[in-house]
């Protein structure tokens, strides 16, 4: 395998192959084409960011584009889901949630629990989340720690085009409702996908690198923070063990145990706000089951208890650095 | 009328009878305390869920609210297991999972009830949508009352049936109260039917205690979408016949108020009535009817009362399919 | 102090003297009168539970009772608190915050920040919130943990009549957006409850039981199960310090990993679901800040990563019980 | 036209203007890639956000869209502020922490640009109580899109609004587009001010691009709205003439669109043109505020290039009052 491709043009590729394989997968969501009700182009955008342009072309009706009424076009996608389509919805961004958080939240993950086991409802909600792009406060919220807490979803954080082709299939074709979490950075970013289609199975962290002397967990676009730190450390001789858990519902506290046994430290890297975080949630599970192994406190790498700043200088502060981690591995000792 | 067989109305007041019997029954056993939970109870409102579910089949899907039962018995779903589930059985609907606010049954189309006002509108959508793909002419029936007419899902739902044409009736239960609020309170228009015009579709009020006149607007509602006309609004005027939920004590209404509606809007009379003096069916077999469902709901809380409850093996089951 | 009170009876009485005493405060919310628009009894609700019952005829059209459109009256609520009013809106179920979540996460939280410091919006988000009630898996959410991950809320959670009366006013004394849960079970609770007004300040919690060999950190209905285990851990020789937080955000880490440091030992009691709860990030901040003072595993009694089932049969084994807590006290030995 | 004053027309045209040169500025600086984030221009809809705040006073509010640069100019918010807020820096009005879809002046009456579509239907609402407490005929006027328009939260607190007799106008800038999809896609109606009989109020669609029938409509709206008289849907068609946001390239718009609405439609143009023709102001006149609004717009970038940034000790403040 040698193409290289981008992280949207992986998402895009992952959604257009289950379209062609699956008569019921649909995908939905704000200008997804584009132009409708317009005397300009069909198919103009793509989805705000582009992802899904091309798939009107090629499958028509069944790309859906949406008013602005998240509720109901969320709620839609719920529905139909229970009613045996696999709809792939679009949250523009992951912030908007807030306009119909009932609908995933009270409808979506407690279907098939409060119907006793008899509901299947195969949505995948497809949001673009995190800083960087100086989007402020109500563009850049990460959120993923508050879908995890909900039981009933499930809650998929790429890092790379590879993984973001392969768990997006996979959401495509789970059972479940999933949350399919695009940081904004990545979508530019370049990396080898096969051109065939293959899943990549929840709940299986990836170590992306592997080291002796401390335990580096990051999530999306931190992964690449904390590989930057890695290798900055390495030069100073501490190898960190680098984890991505590409789900962060189910997360896959084995195999983070397993080297927190071996390297006795551990830093969380999260760009969430810090109070009941996934980092605060990973640290909670290995300072109970591997307290023994434990050399030195966990540390957190998070961005402050503060919504997302607008400005540059500000967010370039606000957000989780190579600078900061190294920080942490170094107070983990 | 005329296009209702015997056997028709024979079906759809045993669905009457059902519900209300149902209901002043589970009104009796929460008394006793032995049903746990919040309870919303649709005796008095019977003729609407009989006269919109006659016209559909396990294929079309609806959607309820907290007040549920009758859309469920209506909808087909067995009545031994929706007792057991309000009773926190195993042998539930749910397992005893849901209770009486999350009754559902997929099978029937009965995509369940739901304690939060206005989620339907958007999940009827979707069923909808769904019936649209699969394109053998279904449809999908968003049941919601006067006080979930003003949550923007039910509003914004309206708009995107229109957009999409999608084959969904919003079928509004006005019962005059949402709580304890009078609908003159939160509507301030003289219908709700009203608001259709502002989404582009055809908007009707019919007595919702004459389960003739909702009948034939909601055949016609569904008629229309079955064909690809597009949404309907089509609100029914009823009442409900006890509290918001069981314990409300109703200081809310004038005094006389229920009294009077069960004697002159009961649509269970209204329809007897109406079908005896046209000669479609006699008294002794109405009475029959009510005979069979009398025992029938006897046998449900029986049943309830000896079935088993969940175990702790139920309690981390059935969160995923696979996880 | 010898009065005794319900905590439903101190929550109106707070609401009650805060209207008398400031002409800024308003309350708002579903049938809060209630009998608006009927021919029946007016004020003939007072909420769903009763809590508000009276107030109308004390201050008339101060008490609103609003359409069942949550966004909009919450809405309306933080609007008019950014417009020099108090309003005390209450939010019937706190599962119900999904049809609003917007108008609290990405307007109320955020206002301050994004404005530069310019915005002051002190709205009081009162809710019922948790189970026991059997009332299944759309209204027996806690929830605090998702509010306290968002910046820019405050989240008070009181467990007695006096606190719920103190914490109250205080919020609505605040200058800042807070939401405060109630939990349905205590509202029968009675207590020793002042005539006068008084405030109880945020972020202090309560040590409501000294002891010296573990501690208990309970929240709101939880604190009155962990007394009941400790009670019982004492006669086996075992004497457990119980903290109440009171607040969760902010939340009095200080008072928590001082007793951490002297009992070694910490058992949370948290009645959310445990995925990045306040649970977990309460252990994290413990484990990161009292790494050398614990002399065994922190453990964590929270629901399961599941909804609330409705049979009372399931809910009992839902809920941190107190022998639940007992085990995961020994646990820590 | 009779009502204005000369100083008020003016005034009127100095703050289109203002409106116009600041966007089309911002326009080209943010091609150099000094603005950061996103930025929504406003130019086009000028004559709405000026016919509406002409009106108003710093006691009443506003709340607003992500394409809020002319709505906060309209209400007198610094354009100084503005301009060093839409750079990020620590003069801005809000300090750079919120940027071109936060910008918001409270003590102006204006609530801020908000990144949510459709949440500034509430907060209106909110403002619009406020204003009842106080008691002195202030008014709130919610400006929302034609996408936004479609929003749960905008049309139940239209319905809201109306319950409670609100001091409020809802005023609908329909140009045409949400994002990339045309209204006819996204609105079923003719207009969109027909959805207000639903909600029992007042609906009127008048043209956008003409400063003078939004004065006059909006006139009547927010006096009935001071007089206790409630809520009123107002309609301003207009043109957008930049992309949704800058970087789109608008290829869903047809080709010379936006050239003939430059030609046709430019709100300041038929200003002009009307007021020159009634003979109530001199072209010499307008060309003098023209020179001095662009002496201005340069001040501003120029002050905005040469500010600081805010600083690490910024970061953490502004979250709480008190924490
Ligand atoms: C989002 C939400 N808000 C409020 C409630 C509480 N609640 C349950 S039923 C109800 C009244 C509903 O009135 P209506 O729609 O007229 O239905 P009815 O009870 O009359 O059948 C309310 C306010 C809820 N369950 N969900
Ligand atoms: C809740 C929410 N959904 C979607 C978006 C993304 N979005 C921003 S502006 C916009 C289009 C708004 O259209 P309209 O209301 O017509 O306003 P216009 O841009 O034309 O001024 C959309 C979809 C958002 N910001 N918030
Ligand atoms: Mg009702
Ligand atoms: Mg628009």
């Amino acid at each position: 395998m040698s193409r290289k491709i981008s992280f949207k043009d992986a998402i895009n590729e992952a959604l257009s192959q289950e379209m062609e394989r699956d008569g019921s997968v649909i995908v939905m969501g704000l200008d997804n084409a584009g132009g409708r009700g317009t005397e300009g182009q069909l198919d103009a955008w793509g989805g705000v960011l582009g992802v899904t342009k091309g798939l009107y072309g090629k499958y028509g009706d069944r790309v859906i584009d949406t008013p602005i009424s998240e509720s109901s076009y969320i709620g839609a996608a719920v529905g139909a889901a229970a009613c045996g389509m696999r709809p792939v919805v679009e949250m523009m961004f992951s912030d908007f949630f807030g306009v119909c958080f009932d609908q995933m939240m009270n409808q979506a993950a407690k279907f098939r629990y409060m119907f006793g086991g008899k509901a299947v409802t195969p949505v995948t909600m497809r949001t673009c989340y995190g800083g960087g792009f100086r989007a402020a406060a109500q563009h850049s919220q990460v959120l993923y720690s508050v879908f995890a807490h909900i039981p009933g979803l499930k809650v998929v954080v790429p890092s790379t085009p590879y993984d973001a082709k392969g768990l997006l299939t996979q959401c495509i074709r789970d059972n479940d409702p999933v949350i399919f979490m695009e940081h904004k950075v990545l979508y530019a970013m370049k990396g080898e996908v096969p051109e065939e289609s293959y899943t990549i199975p929840f709940g299986k962290a990836n170590v992306v690198r592997e080291g002796k002397d401390a335990t580096i967990v990051a999530i999306g676009w931190m992964v690449h923070k904390a590989l930057q730190a890695a290798q900055s450390l390495s030069k100073a001789g501490v190898e960190c063990e680098v984890i991505d858990p590409r789900t962060v519902s189910p997360l896959d506290f084995d195999t983070i145990i397993k080297s927190v046994e071996k390297t006795g430290r551990l830093v969380i890297v999260d760009e969430s706000n810090p109070r009941c975080s996934m980092a605060s949630d990973i640290s909670s599970v290995v300072a109970q089951n591997a307290f023994k192994a434990l050399k030195g406190p966990i540390q957190m790498v998070t961005a402050p208890h503060t919504p997302s700043p607008f400005s540059g200088a500000l967010e370039d502060l606000y957000l989780p650095s190579p600078a900061k981690i190294e920080a942490a591995v170094k107070a983990t000792m | 009328m005329a296009e209702l067989k015997k056997e028709d109305l024979l079906k759809a007041y045993r669905t009457m009878r059902e519900i209300r019997d149902f209901e002043e029954r589970v009104h009796k056993e929460f008394a006793t305390g032995k049903i746990p939970g919040f309870v919303h109870l649709y005796a008095g409102e019977e003729a609407v869920a009989t006269g919109v579910c006659s016209h559909l089949t396990d294929d079309d899907r609806i959607t309820s609210t907290h007040r549920g039962h009758g859309h469920c018995i209506a909808k087909g779903v067995d009545i031994i297991g929706m007792m057991a589930e309000i009773f926190g059985k195993k042998t539930g609907s749910c397992c005893g999972k849901g209770g009486s606010m999350h009754i559902a049954d997929l099978e029937k189309g009965m995509l369940g009830a739901n304690g939060i006002v206005g989620a339907g509108g958007p999940l009827g959508c979707g069923a909808a949508l769904a019936a649209k793909f699969k394109g053998k002419g279904g449809v999908a029936v968003v049941f919601f009352g006067d006080g979930a007419s003003n949550q923007g899902t039910i509003l914004e739902s309206m708009n995107l049936a229109n957009i999409w044409n999608l084959p969904v009736i919003f079928l509004a239960e006005n019962n005059g109260y949402a709580e304890s609020t009078g609908v003159k309170y939160n509507v301030p228009t003289p219908n709700i039917a009203d608001r259709a015009a502002g989404f582009n579709m055809p908007g009707v009020t019919v007595d919702g205690n004459d389960f003739f006149a909702v009948y034939e607007a909601a055949g016609e509602a569904i008629k229309r979408a079955r064909e690809g006309g597009g949404p309907t609004l089509l609100e029914c005027k009823t009442n409900r016949f006890y509290g918001h939920f069981e314990g409300d004590a109703m200081t809310y209404k004038a005094p006389g108020e229920v009294k009077r509606q069960r004697e002159e809007c009961d649509c269970l009379k209204i329809f007897a009535a109406k079908a005896t003096a046209a000669g479609l069916v006699t008294a002794a077999e109405l009475e029959a009817i009510d005979k069979e469902v009398a025992a029938l709901i006897d046998e449900a809380v029986e049943k309830a009362l000896a079935a088993p409850n969940p175990t702790e093996a139920d309690l981390l089951t059935d969160v995923y399919v696979s996880y």
